[in-house]
Order: structure tokens, then C-alpha cells, then sequence
């Protein structure tokens, strides 16, 4: 093999303390080394162009550049001796910036060191083959997860584009956290008016498909091919009957069920539909509280339902979908405030979360949009709000900002306000995090038009005397002691992560944070992407964001997946395990570990069982090559000969 | 005694022999002091089959290596006699799926001990032996200089000194009744114990003496009924590459380190990696002392649990310590 | 079987709240448990010590369990939450793999740090039982109503107190129900009781026990009950000085927890030092007696 | 940082050998690289794509050879790229680590870590006290020394 070697010195980066001449010169000693200089920037375009022609007048077959990073250049290189005729991984890097230059000031160890790392990258690049990429066809059809307000938009976005959509919802209804909501900061328009016409049109849309009340259940396969299996719960109401008329839900006899949709702020029904602009617009029964369940008779709705959808026998099923891309925006959940024991510890039925008061201020709430007690249905003169419960606040495991809850809270201090004139709105605030188009002027608004008290401190505790609730707080810049005695408090309960946000990630094989947030690949330049290819993320799963946010991510998630779909096909990295029939033994120790499933079993002729990789599905982890025995199953670009050989350099 | 083991294990062979193609077990050497392992294809074979205290051979080795990718013909098995610690072997390939249990007709052997030969040797001295009788507790060495009388514990592998397991765990059928094991068995891990007490230093001295006499024979790996890759060991394959031909100590450590880590997690303890180094290496202790590990830190033993899988092949997100 | 317990009992229960020494020692005696008097014992290491170096007070307070575990006893127990802190500030120390050698190097005693210090409310609750306690009352405290308060000490701070909730403590409300007490339900069972602000700055501890005494009042509780000397001597001791502050009368008798299991599990009131408070009950102490077998009839 | 390392008076070659997942350490070794942080020059740092990559052959192998130390280090665990790496790595890591003292050769002369992309700090202090502790033990007389005691003496 004819190699090049070519020394970056990266301006002044690595040539103040490595020499990099004498690395240059030194390489020309290891074995087929036949070219070795040392340049000023070698990733410039001149840089790229010294290796190009060296390739061509030196007849090079393999180059080593020893300069930053792989993680920073290797793909630069490899285009540019691709460009000159060479298989790009005919290539290799030796790190002498990040790991040389810049961590000592030594200039003899460096250069010693820089020397070495030149000398392996050279021993292994002697091992290495060209390889090619495979390409596999795309499945153009994308799952979405989850029927917030993220996944309907990025559901909508690709629908429009012509893509073949599903889109599985876990509750009876798609529309989310933001179907719940009254009205959105900063503009005040209602929630549901601007929502409202986004679920219906998912209803519409004839290139979607909706499961509501359904999950994943397992997920195979790899970008461009999943195979996802989807259990369809049992509602006990055949959907393809129901015309969503409601008699069930009237006659129902079971009328204390706790109502999910109103945060449990009021009684629904055994059976019936959500709330009324629910798409699908379909009944379903609770079978914890249904009594034909509890008692095992009733029978009632099956009796009323003038189409005979009800179906009491009805079981989960199970449905299989192939997906080209699969849009996660599973959403979040609202933080638990009984572990606030200061704030009652939900032992007090007028201290309500951010939601519950949502619900509240809403007109199809369960008190219709009057504002009133939970516990006795006064109406409240003395509304104080605490912000930052379960955001912020390490005790309770939740150190980051919610992001929401400022802004959540002045709109529904601005709404009382609006609501009963005369009452008195108190909000309790650590800071004020307010950064969005028009977010604090409407804070402003908040305080100077609405006249809502901004008292900066943390209440430590609440207590009820006398029919009211006492907040006992401290106020920072007057630092002194405050109490109000308050008729209903709203805790501005944060955001975190969705229940079953894990489990979901483990079979997406997505990481997630230690709060169970979804990890995007890069935090800045790859938000929607993870690490797992084609797998997008989109909304609240990723971490709190507010509405435009989470719609400008299912957009960006729908165009991730347009893009992709864009092509065909798609180029698998040719750094996969490689089994070598003739050595395997088939002890199966590589299919037994495989993380992802890539490796099976193969019959050659005579019935005789050799372990097959296959190139789509394999990640090159490497894990089969480390474990297999006899050493058949090698990791492309990374075999063991490889290593040995880099090994070999530092010891023997 | 024995004869009367003999004759049942004989009877029982002929009543399984309808289901069976082979039947591997031990018949007589060329002297009485040692074995050698028979495969019969005949039924009028049965008779050669014994069963003594010299039957030495691990013949769980045969299994994975040579019968476990056959298929038999008309659903017919394959036989094989096992002692207690041969049986562990057929339990560890079982764990990791290398041969099928109902292509198997396991015919168990509870077992009092095999004798060292080394050792009766060593007793002898240099005297030539004629001829030893063996009972439940005595040896009588026969010699040319004359009888000698020893504890049969004195002659016993050191294996069956710690043996646990004198029944053999798996099995179709048991020749003779089963045995309660030795209460006064040495600490499983007494051998390695002792290397361990000796300086780092002293130990590598004690590895560079022994190891330094390999002859790299490869006896040690093919007597080793799990040690599967047979002829594409890496330890002489070119490509990958680990070891080269030059005789030198750091490629005999390395080829007994490969030896042992690919036993890690799966070695039985059968001894016969030792039993048959023409250089008498301990080379069992290696393995010993990756037993001794696998069980303080992942609690496993192999060739107990068939349903167990190896703790290599495995792992366990939730462990700590480690 | 006797429970054998080493006893710390400090130095406000040797003084000002001698009553909840005397009634601590009545009520263990009452529940068959031994308290083994710590010999010799000495400083626990409190606000003097602590104030002005911690590892000085965890060795004041290192000395007396090294002591107390050389009487062979598990457990140590103390009925000021202000010992009970320290006490447990010795055992962090042992336990804080960084402080420990100059520890034992000060403490110059053999000390294995296995006895574990527990307060008075920890053996009542966690260690005898409520069930046991209630099958032992033989004077229930049937009229009773009373206001349990807990103070900051007690079950905070939650990782260091590793009893009851932090917010919302109930072993003493457990406690007093199985005697037979009613309970009014009192949102300033944690609140701040003003501490040794009494000795600089009284005022500060009169507004904040008069808030206490206001809520009991208002509820209309007929003693609040406390486990802690401070606490006792700010509300009862005190009760005069807030009543000037306030320009109120607050007339409410601040008990200890051990004075009214006490009287419930029969003892009589002098055996309970019942004359060492300044505030008066004005609600007779013995009521009669019940027969065992029938108060077990009526439980069953 | 002290400038020891880069003091040649205190220098006695030695030979580290690193072997760093892609996705984590050798992404962390990067950040300290980027962040300047100042660490001995002993290692050389091979890239494979996940600990799970790693035969604890390849550790035996080298520190057989005579390396005076071997570091191996990965993504935490639960946070691997590939799922499950590095929870078999550590398994079979410990397991060598345990091994070599019994063949003679000092544990301590191979340590493996978890490390992730932004721990640029930890790396430096990983590097640093691995280094040190390499330092303090002298050269890897490997298995070659004709006496063992001779060769540490």
C-alpha cells in the first residue's frame, strides 16, 4: 500500500507545541509511508487540494491526515480523497489537536506523542479495505405518536406533502393538553378555536389514519423500514358504529365518575365521549367504573345505542404497520403537587393545579367558566397563584424550568381579573421568565393594566382558617414576612415528563434524560432528530416548551421526515459486522447479544447454520465481534486486526 | 461392586439401544490403569462398556464438538455416560444452546472419584506398577517394589477432592443408586486461594515457570468440551491475527488467556484442560480463578441451571459495584 | 420482655423541664421499658458548642453514645429534639468517611457507631406502637380536646430527622387518638415557636407563640400538646408575656406528650410533675378509671 | 493546572493505552481538548465505536506486551449509544480487572470509567489520576522480565 501522511498544523493551534515537521518526517520511516508533509490548515481548500494531488502524482491508496478531531473533520477528508479517486475509507485521522496540542504545553511529549498517534493511524490503515455503502428502499409512510397539538401538526404537515400518515393517540380523543386549555398567551384567543379546526381536519384528511385509544406496543426494524405493532384497546364500542349521538352518555346510571378530561374537577359518565369537540367523536367505556364491569349488570347503553355498537366482550387488538420514519411527540404531564406537603399535600380541596384551573376558567369546563370553589362553590375574592411548584426546585428532583408556567399564570391572573373585577389576584414568583414574541409586555399588561400583585418570594406555607386559605410567603424585596388570606390557590404546577415516556424510548431505542425527557441529537444543530435515525421528536416530550414551539417542532419534525422520503432509497454506513462463514462455528453468541436484532441465522446447503448480519439493521457497535469466539464476526473499518495493529505500535 | 455397576450399566444400555444410534462411553485401555473411550455403533458392542474408577474422559467433549449439528437418523439419539462433573458440561452447552437435549440419552454415572494417575505414580516412586486394587476407602499399589496401601483420597484427581456434585444433575437414566456427596470435600476454591496468597511478584514468577513450558500443543483447548471453535481457534488463525508462531512467553500467556476468557462464565471445573498437559501445567487454575470471580461478582456457577444463560452473554442494567 | 434503652436525658430536663423527665421515666416505666441512665453523662454539644465549632459539638455529643453503647444498649433515646439533633450530628460524623478519623481521634473512645439515637416520640411511635400504647390505656382521654404541635425540630430536616412527615407530622396526633384525645385539626403543628429568642429578643417569640396560642384558642383546642422543652417553655412559661404583647388572655395549658399518656395509662398526676406547669388545666386530670376488661370490651 | 506534566525533569516514558467509545469519552477527551484542560501526555487513545467493542483480550494483549497501563472508557451506563454496550463491557472489564492479579499483573494498571461527551472536566481528572497512578507504579515489566522481583526492584 503507497500512504500519505499529511500534518495539519492548524494554524498556530498545533504548531506551538508539536513540531510538526519532525512528525511529518518521522512517519516517512513506518512501512509504505511514501509521502509525508506538514501544512498550514490542511482542511482548507488548498489543503484538500495538496492531498487530491498528492493522491494522484504519488499514486497514494491510502491518506492520513493527522490533524483536529475525527468527530470535527473526518467526513471533510473523506469526501476530499474521495474526490481524487481514492475509497474513502482508504482514510484515517490521528487526533493531535484535541488530544495533543491543546491538553500540554510539553513540545517534546507532544511531538513524541503526535509521532505515535501518526504511527498507528498509519499501522491501521494498513488493515483497511475499501468499503461501500449498501442502499435499502424507503417505506414512505410515517408514524406519528402522540395526537397533541405537535403531533397534529406534524401529522398535518405530512399529510399535506402527500404522505400516507397514522397517527396513535392513547386517550379516546386526539387535541392533547392544549384541548384543555381556555385561552393562550399572549393573544387570548381560545384554545379550542384554534385547535378545534386542526383535529377536524385530521379527521379529513384522507391520507391520515387515526388509532385513538391505542398504543405502540413494540417497534422492529430500522430507518425507512419499521415494523410497528399497535394495540388497539378495547373502548367496548364499535367505533365503525358509533355515530357519537351521546344517548349512552346520557342514560348512563353511573354518574360519579371522576371526569379525566375536567382534571377531575367534576362527575361524567360510565361511557360517553370526552368533551364535545372530540375527534374521534366516539364513545368509550370506563370499565373501572362502568357497572355492567363492577357489578356485571347494567346493560343500559347496549339497550339505548340506537346502531348496537356497544360490545361489552370487545379485547384489545393488535395491528401491525411498516413506517419509512416514525414523529414522536408523546407530550408531557403535569407535575404531582401532593408532595408539597407546606402546600397541603392535595389534602386541600381549593388548592388546585394550573390545569384544574383551566378547566375552571373554561366554558365547557365543569362549572361552566364561572369561576368558583372546588369545595363549596363560592365564588373567590382572593385568588393568590404560586408558580415554580415542581420546577425549579431540586428537592423535589424537578431542578428545570417549566418554561410555561410564568406565562400560564399572568394569563390566568389577567382572566380573573377579567372574570370577577373585583376580586384580588396575588402571584408568587421566583423569576419572571418571560422571552417569546409579546411574552412580557403581556406580563406587563398582567401587572399595570390588570393589577395583578407580583410578590417575588416562595410561600412556605398554607393553611386553612376559617373557611380561607392563609399564604404565608415572604416577599424578597421588601423582605418581610407576607400572609394573604386567600379564598383559592393556584399552584403553577410544572411540566414533566409524559407517564410511560421511558418505556416508549426503550422501544424506539431513543435516550432519554434523567427526567425522562427525549434526547435530540445535538442541542443546538439537530433538535428534532435522536440518535436512533428516523426517529424524530416533536413538542414537550423533548423538553417544556410552549404552543408555537411545539408546532414549529412538529413542523420541523414533518420536514425531517419529507426530506428524508425525499429520496428513494437510502445509503446504509458499510461499518457493520461482516461474518466470515468459513470461521464461525455457529455457537450463536453474536445473534444472543446483538442490541438490535441484525444478526440471524443463515442455512447453508447441507443444513449446516452460519450467523448472517444484516448490513440495514447492524449499528457497528461491535459488540458480536467482541464476543464472538473464534473471531468470524469482524466490525468493518474497526476489525480486529485493527486494533491489534494499533495495539502492536504502543507495545510490542 | 463394580462388576455388579457394570452389568446394570450394561443392561441399561441394552434396554435404550432401540432409541440410540451411538452410544459413547469408556472401555478398557491397554493396561488397567487406564481408559479410553468407546463409540458403539452395535448393539454386540454394549459388552466392552465399563465403569471403574480409572474412567477418566470428559465424554461431553465428543458432544458439542463432533455430534451436535447431526441430525439423527429416525428420531435416534445419541448416548453418552457422564459422571457428576461430565454432566455439568452437557448442562453448560445446554445454556448456551450448542447441542439440543433430546438429541441426548444421558446415562448418569454417580461417581466415588477418579484416580490420578500422576499421583499413584508420584507414590511409586520409581518403581514400575504392576497392578492396583482399589476398594471403597483403600488403594493397594502393586509394584516392583513390593505393595503399598494408601487412603483412596491420596490418589484422587484433585477435582473429585472438592467434588460436589458426585450425581450426575442431568440424566435419562442412572446406573447404580445415587451417592451423598462428601461432607468432608476441600473449599471449592483451596487451589486458587493458595496462588493467591503469593506476592504479585511471586505470582508471575509461578506463571512465567509454568507457562514458560507450554509447548502451545493446543491439548488443553481439545480436550475441553466447551471450548466449541475447534480448528478456528484464534489462537493460529492468520486472520484476525492475535498470536504469531514465535515461541516466546508473552504469546503462551496470551494463548492461555484467550484459553480462560473464553471460558469465563462457562467452565464446569472437568479438569481435563489439566489432566492432559504433556507438560503438566496447572492450567485448570486459571479457570478456577475466573470461577472464583464469576460467582463472587455475578453469583453464577456454570452447568447447574440449564436455564440459565452465562453472565457474559448477558447483562443486568440495575447491577452496581461494578 | 423489657426493652432495655439507653436514656440521654440533657440539661433542660434536668431544670426547667424537669416535668418531662419525670413523666418520660413514669410513662417507659408504665410500658415496660428500661431506661438506662447514660453514666456521667455530659454536654450534648448544643447551641454553645455548635455555634462555634461542629466538629467540637459532635464529639461532646460522640462521648455520651460512646458511653451509652458500652452499656450494651442499641438505642438511645432523648426526649429533647435540640439533644436528638446533636446526638444525630455526632453519628453523621462517624459516618462521613472524611471526618471520621480525627473524630475518634478526639473522641479517644472505643466507638463502633452502631447505636442509633432516636427521640422520645420515635420510641412511643415507631418502636412500641400506637396499638400497643392504646391497649394499655386504662384512662382514656375521652373529653379531651388538644392541639398537637411539633415544632420545627421534630421530623426536620426530613433527611437528617428520618421520622414522621417533614409538613405534616402525625405520630403525636397517632399517639393521642389511641389514648382516647379528640384533635382539633391544627395547620400550626410545624410553625415556628420563636426558640432562644426568648432569651434576646422575647418579642420575637411572643408574636410568633401568640399566632400558635390564637390558632389553638380559636380552634377551640383545651391544651396544646408538645414534645419539646423549648417549645413548652416559650408557650407556657411565656404565656403571661404574650398575653401583654397581644394584650389578650390566653389561658392554655402547654403539656407534654408523656404527661398525658401518663395520666392515660393510669399514673397519677404527681408522678407526672403535673405541678411544674405555669399554665393550670382547668379540666380535671383523673378521670375515672375503666376497668381493663371492660375498655377492651368496648375496643373490641 | 500544575505545569509537572510539562516539566521533561519529571518524565519517564510511559505507555497508556485508551481505548474510548466514539459517542462518549472520546468526545469528552475532545472537550477537554477544546476546553484547554491540561492533562499528562502518557495516553494514546484508539477509537472504537462502543466499550461493548471491547474483547478484554485486546487489555490482556497489551498490558501482556508490556503496556504500562490500559484505560477503557465509555459511555455511563444506561447511557449508551447503542442501548446496552457498555453493560455488557462492564461485566466482562470487571472480570479481566479481577483475572490479571491472579496471573501476576497489577490490576491496577488498568482501570475502565464512564465518561460522556461533556465531561471534558471529569476526563481531565480521569486522565490525570490514572496517569499519576501509573506513575507511581513504575513500568509494566511485562511477562517477559526474566525475574519478576527484578524487574520492580
Amino acid at each position: 500500500m503507497r500512504i500519505g501522511v499529511f500534518v495539519c498544523q492548524c494554524g498556530t493551534n498545533i504548531a506551538s507545541t508539536v513540531e510538526t515537521e519532525a512528525v511529518a518526517r518521522e512517519a516517512l520511516q513506518h512501512p509504505d509511508v511514501v509521502y509525508a508533509t506538514s501544512y498550514m490548515y490542511t482542511c482548507s481548500e488548498p489543503g484538500q487540494q495538496q492531498i487530491q494531488r498528492a493522491i494522484q502524482e504519488e499514486n497514494l491508496q491510502g491518506v492520513v491526515v493527522a490533524a483536529c478531531s475525527p468527530r470535527m473533520h473526518e467526513p471533510t477528508f473523506r469526501r476530499a480523497v474521495e474526490k481524487a479517486g481514492l475509497n474513502r475509507f482508504m482514510f484515517e485521522m490521528a487526533n493531535i489537536r484535541e488530544h495533543v496540542s491543546w491538553i500540554s504545553n510539553d513540545r517534546q511529549a507532544n511531538t513524541r506523542k503526535a509521532a505515535e498517534l501518526v504511527h498507528m493511524a498509519v499501522a491501521k490503515l494498513r488493515f483497511n479495505h475499501p468499503l461501500s455503502p449498501s442502499r435499502v428502499a424507503i417505506n414512505k409512510r410515517v408514524l406519528v405518536i402522540g395526537g397533541g397539538v405537535a403531533g397534529i401538526q406534524a401529522a398535518l404537515d405530512c399529510a399535506e406533502g402527500g404522505l400516507e400518515v397514522v397517527l396513535v393517540e392513547r386517550q379516546p380523543s386526539i387535541g392533547g393538553k392544549m384541548a384543555k386549555l381556555d385561552k393562550t398567551f399572549p393573544t387570548i384567543d381560545c384554545s379550542s378555536c384554534i385547535l378545534g379546526p386542526k383535529m377536524v381536519d385530521v379527521a379529513q384528511k384522507e391520507n391520515i389514519r387515526l388509532y385513538a385509544c391505542s398504543e405502540v406496543e413494540s417497534v422492529a426494524g430500522y430507518i425507512g423500514n419499521f415494523s410497528v405493532q399497535i394495540r388497539r384497546k378495547a373502548t367496548c364500542v364499535d367505533w365503525n358504529l358509533c355515530t357519537g349521538c351521546g344517548l349512552c352518555m346520557e342514560k348512563c346510571p353511573a354518574k360519579k365518575v371522576p371526569d379525566h378530561f375536567n382534571e377531575d374537577l367534576g362527575n361524567t359518565r360510565a361511557i360517553g365521549i370526552p368533551f364535545p369537540q372530540a375527534i374521534p367523536k366516539k364513545a368509550t367505556i370506563d370499565k373501572e367504573h362502568c357497572r355492567q364491569f363492577t357489578r356485571g349488570k347494567c346493560g343500559v347503553c347496549k339497550k339505548i345505542c340506537p346502531v348496537g355498537a356497544i360490545d361489552y366482550e370487545m379485547e384489545d387488538e393488535f395491528i401491525s404497520e411498516d413506517f419509512g420514519a416514525i414523529i414522536v411527540a408523546t407530550g408531557f404531564d403535569l407535575f404531582d403537587h401532593s408532595s408539597y406537603g407546606e402546600y397541603g399535600g392535595g389534602r386541600f380541596p381549593d388548592v388546585i393545579s394550573g390545569l384544574q384551573y383551566e378547566r375552571i376558567l373554561s366554558a365547557s369546563g365543569p362549572f361552566g367558566g364561572h369561576i368558583q370553589r372546588p369545595s363549596d362553590g363560592r365564588q373567590p375574592r382572593n385568588i393568590v397563584f404560586i408558580a415554580c411548584v415542581g420546577s425549579r426546585d431540586a428537592s423535589v428532583d424537578r431542578p428545570y424550568c417549566s418554561g410555561v408556567c410564568c406565562m400560564y399564570i399572568a394569563k390566568q391572573a389577567i382572566l380573573t381579573r377579567d372574570h370577577l373585577p373585583d376580586s384580588n389576584c396575588y402571584v408568587f414568583y421566583m423569576d419572571i421568565r418571560s422571552p417569546g414574541k409579546n411574552y412580557d409586555e403581556f406580563v406587563r399588561r398582567a401587572q399595570e393594566e390588570y393589577g395583578v400583585n407580583y410578590i417575588r418570594g416562595r410561600v412556605g406555607k398554607i393553611y386553612p382558617k376559617n373557611n380561607h386559605l392563609i399564604v404565608q410567603g415572604a416577599d424578597t424585596l421588601l423582605g418581610a414576612q407576607v400572609e394573604v388570606e386567600a379564598d383559592l390557590v393556584v399552584l403553577a404546577t410544572g411540566v414533566e415528563a409524559s407517564a410511560g415516556a421511558r418505556e416508549l424510548a426503550e422501544k424506539l431505542r431513543i435516550s432519554y434524560d434523567q427526567y425522562g425527557f427525549y434526547m435530540e441529537s445535538h442541542p443546538k444543530l439537530r433538535p428534532v432528530e435522536t440518535n436512533t435515525a428516523g426517529v424524530y421528536l416533536a413538542g414537550v416530550c423533548q423538553g417544556p416548551k410552549d404552543i408555537p414551539s411545539s408546532v414549529a417542532q412538529g413542523s420541523a419534525a414533518a420536514a425531517k421526515v419529507q426530506a428524508l422520503f425525499s429520496r428513494d432509497t437510502i445509503e446504509t454506513s458499510p461499518q457493520v459486522a461482516l461474518v466470515n462463514e468459513r470461521a464461525c462455528v455457529a455457537c450463536g453468541k453474536c445473534i444472543q447479544v446483538c442490541p438490535f436484532g441484525a444478526i440471524q441465522w443463515k442455512e447453508l446447503r447441507g443444513g449446516i447454520q452460519k450467523a448472517e448480519v444484516l448490513p440495514s439493521v447492524c449499528q457497528g457497535c461491535g459488540l458480536c465481534n467482541a464476543t464472538c469466539p473464534p473471531k468470524a464476526v469482524q466490525l468493518q473499518h474497526c476489525t480486529d486486526n485493527q486494533i491489534l495493529a494499533e495495539i502492536d505500535v504502543l507495545c510490542a | 461392586m463394580n462388576s455388579d455397576l457394570r452389568s446394570e450399566l450394561h443392561k441399561k444400555a441394552e434396554q435404550a439401544w432401540p432409541d440410540l444410534e451411538l452410544l459413547i462411553g469408556w472401555q478398557a485401555g491397554y493396561d488397567d490403569l487406564h481408559t479410553t473411550p468407546v463409540f458403539i455403533r452395535d448393539s454386540a458392542e454394549i459388552s466392552k462398556l465399563i465403569w471403574n474408577p480409572w474412567c477418566t474422559q470428559n465424554l461431553a467433549v465428543y458432544v458439542a464438538k463432533h455430534f451436535a449439528a447431526s441430525s439423527g437418523k429416525d428420531d435416534k439419539k445419541i448416548g453418552v455416560c457422564v459422571k457428576g462433573c461430565d454432566s455439568r458440561s452437557l448442562i453448560a452447552l445446554l445454556q448456551e444452546n450448542l447441542v439440543a437435549r433430546e438429541r441426548f440419552y444421558i446415562i448418569g454415572m454417580p461417581c466415588k472419584g477418579i484416580v490420578d494417575l500422576r499421583k499413584l505414580h508420584a507414590l511409586s516412586g520409581a518403581a514400575r506398577i504392576l497392578s492396583v486394587q482399589v476398594n471403597a476407602e483403600q488403594v493397594a499399589l502393586k509394584s516392583a517394589a513390593g505393595v503399598l496401601h494408601f487412603p483412596l483420597d491420596e490418589v484422587l484427581m484433585r477435582k473429585c477432592r472438592r467434588c460436589r456434585y458426585p450425581n450426575p444433575l442431568i440424566h435419562d437414566v442412572l446406573v447404580g443408586d445415587p451417592l451423598t456427596p462428601r461432607t468432608d470435600a476441600h473449599e471449592a476454591y483451596n487451589d486458587v486461594a493458595a496462588i493467591e496468597r503469593l506476592s504479585l511478584q511471586e505470582r508471575l514468577a509461578f506463571w512465567q515457570g509454568e507457562l514458560d513450558r507450554c509447548l502451545r500443543c493446543y491439548a488443553c483447548r481439545n480436550a475441553c468440551p466447551l471450548c466449541v471453535c475447534q480448528d478456528r481457534c484464534i489462537a493460529e488463525t492468520r486472520d484476525p491475527k492475535w498470536l504469531t508462531q514465535y515461541m516466546h512467553l508473552p504469546e503462551k500467556f496470551m494463548f492461555h488467556f484467550i484459553h480462560a476468557l473464553h471460558l469465563a462464565g462457562r467452565c464446569t471445573e472437568c479438569g481435563e484442560c489439566e489432566r492432559v498437559c504433556p507438560m503438566e501445567i496447572p492450567v485448570a487454575l486459571i479457570k478456577e480463578a475466573l470461577n472464583k470471580i464469576t460467582l463472587e461478582l455475578l453469583d453464577f456457577e456454570a452447568g447447574l441451571d440449564p436455564q440459565r444463560v452465562p453472565p457474559l452473554l448477558t447483562f443486568d442494567a440495575g447491577e452496581t459495584g461494578i | 420482655m423489657k426493652r432495655r434503652i439507653a436514656y440521654y436525658q440533657g440539661c433542660s430536663l434536668e431544670g426547667l423541664a424537669i416535668e418531662y423527665d419525670t413523666s418520660t421515666r413514669a410513662v417507659c416505666e408504665a410500658l415496660d421499658v428500661e431506661l438506662v441512665e447514660i453514666p456521667d453523662w455530659s454536654c450534648c454539644g448544643s447551641t454553645p458548642a455548635h455555634s462555634h465549632d461542629a466538629l467540637l459539638s459532635a464529639v461532646l455529643a460522640g462521648r455520651n453514645l460512646a458511653i451509652a453503647e458500652s452499656t450494651g444498649c442499641e438505642l438511645a433515646m432523648t426526649p429533647c429534639p435540640g439533644c436528638l439533633k446533636s446526638l444525630k450530628g455526632a453519628l453523621q460524623a462517624f459516618h462521613n468517611q472524611s471526618e471520621r478519623d480525627v473524630f475518634l481521634e478526639i473522641l479517644a473512645m472505643p466507638f463502633t457507631g452502631h447505636i442509633k439515637a432516636i427521640s422520645i416520640l420515635q420510641l412511643l411511635y415507631e418502636i412500641i406502637g400506637v396499638d400497643e400504647i392504646s391497649r394499655r390505656v386504662i384512662r382514656p382521654l375521652n373529653d379531651l380536646v388538644l392541639a398537637p404541635y411539633y415544632g420545627c425540630l421534630l421530623s426536620r430536616p426530613a433527611q437528617f430527622a428520618e421520622f414522621d412527615d417533614p409538613e405534616n407530622p402525625i405520630s403525636m396526633d397517632e399517639l393521642l387518638v389511641g389514648a382516647g384525645a379528640k384533635l382539633v385539626d391544627f395547620p400550626y403543628k410545624t410553625e415556628c415557636c420563636g426558640a432562644t429568642y426568648g432569651v434576646t429578643r422575647n418579642q420575637i417569640v411572643a408574636r410568633l407563640t401568640g399566632r400558635i396560642l390564637d390558632m389553638a384558642a380559636g380552634l377551640g383546642a383545651q391544651a396544646i400538646v408538645v414534645a419539646c422543652p423549648l417549645c413548652q417553655q416559650n408557650l407556657d412559661l411565656r404565656q403571661s408575656q404574650v398575653n401583654r404583647y397581644w394584650k389578650r388572655r390566653f389561658d392554655i395549658p402547654v403539656v407534654y406528650i408523656t404527661q398525658l399518656l401518663g395520666l392515660a395509662l393510669g399514673l397519677e398526676p404527681e408522678q407526672l410533675a403535673w405541678d411544674k406547669l405555669f399554665v393550670e388545666p382547668d379540666w380535671p386530670l383523673t378521670a375515672p378509671a375503666v376497668e381493663r376488661d371492660h375498655l377492651e370490651k368496648a375496643q373490641s | 493546572m500544575t505545569q509537572s506534566h510539562d516539566n521533561p525533569a519529571h518524565k519517564q516514558a510511559l505507555t497508556i493505552v485508551g481505548f474510548l467509545c466514539n459517542w462518549c469519552s472520546y468526545g469528552g477527551a475532545d472537550t477537554a481538548g477544546v476546553c484547554r484542560f491540561k492533562q499528562p501526555t502518557d495516553l494514546r487513545i484508539i477509537r472504537v465505536p462502543c466499550t461493548g467493542r471491547m474483547d478484554p483480550l485486546f487489555i490482556a494483549r497489551s498490558l501482556i506486551l508490556g503496556a504500562d497501563g490500559v484505560l477503557v472508557s465509555g459511555c455511563h451506563p444506561k447511557d449508551c449509544h447503542y442501548a446496552v454496550g457498555n453493560l455488557y463491557a462492564r461485566r466482562r472489564l470487571e472480570v479481566l480487572k479481577r483475572m490479571l492479579p491472579f496471573m501476576g499483573i497489577d490490576g491496577d494498571r488498568f482501570r475502565y470509567t464512564w465518561v460522556s461527551a461533556s465531561e471534558g472536566q471529569r476526563w481531565q481528572q480521569v486522565v490525570t489520576e490514572f496517569s499519576e497512578q501509573i506513575r507511581s507504579l513504575g513500568p509494566n515489566p511485562g511477562v517477559t522480565g526474566k525475574s519478576a522481583a527484578a524487574a520492580t526492584a
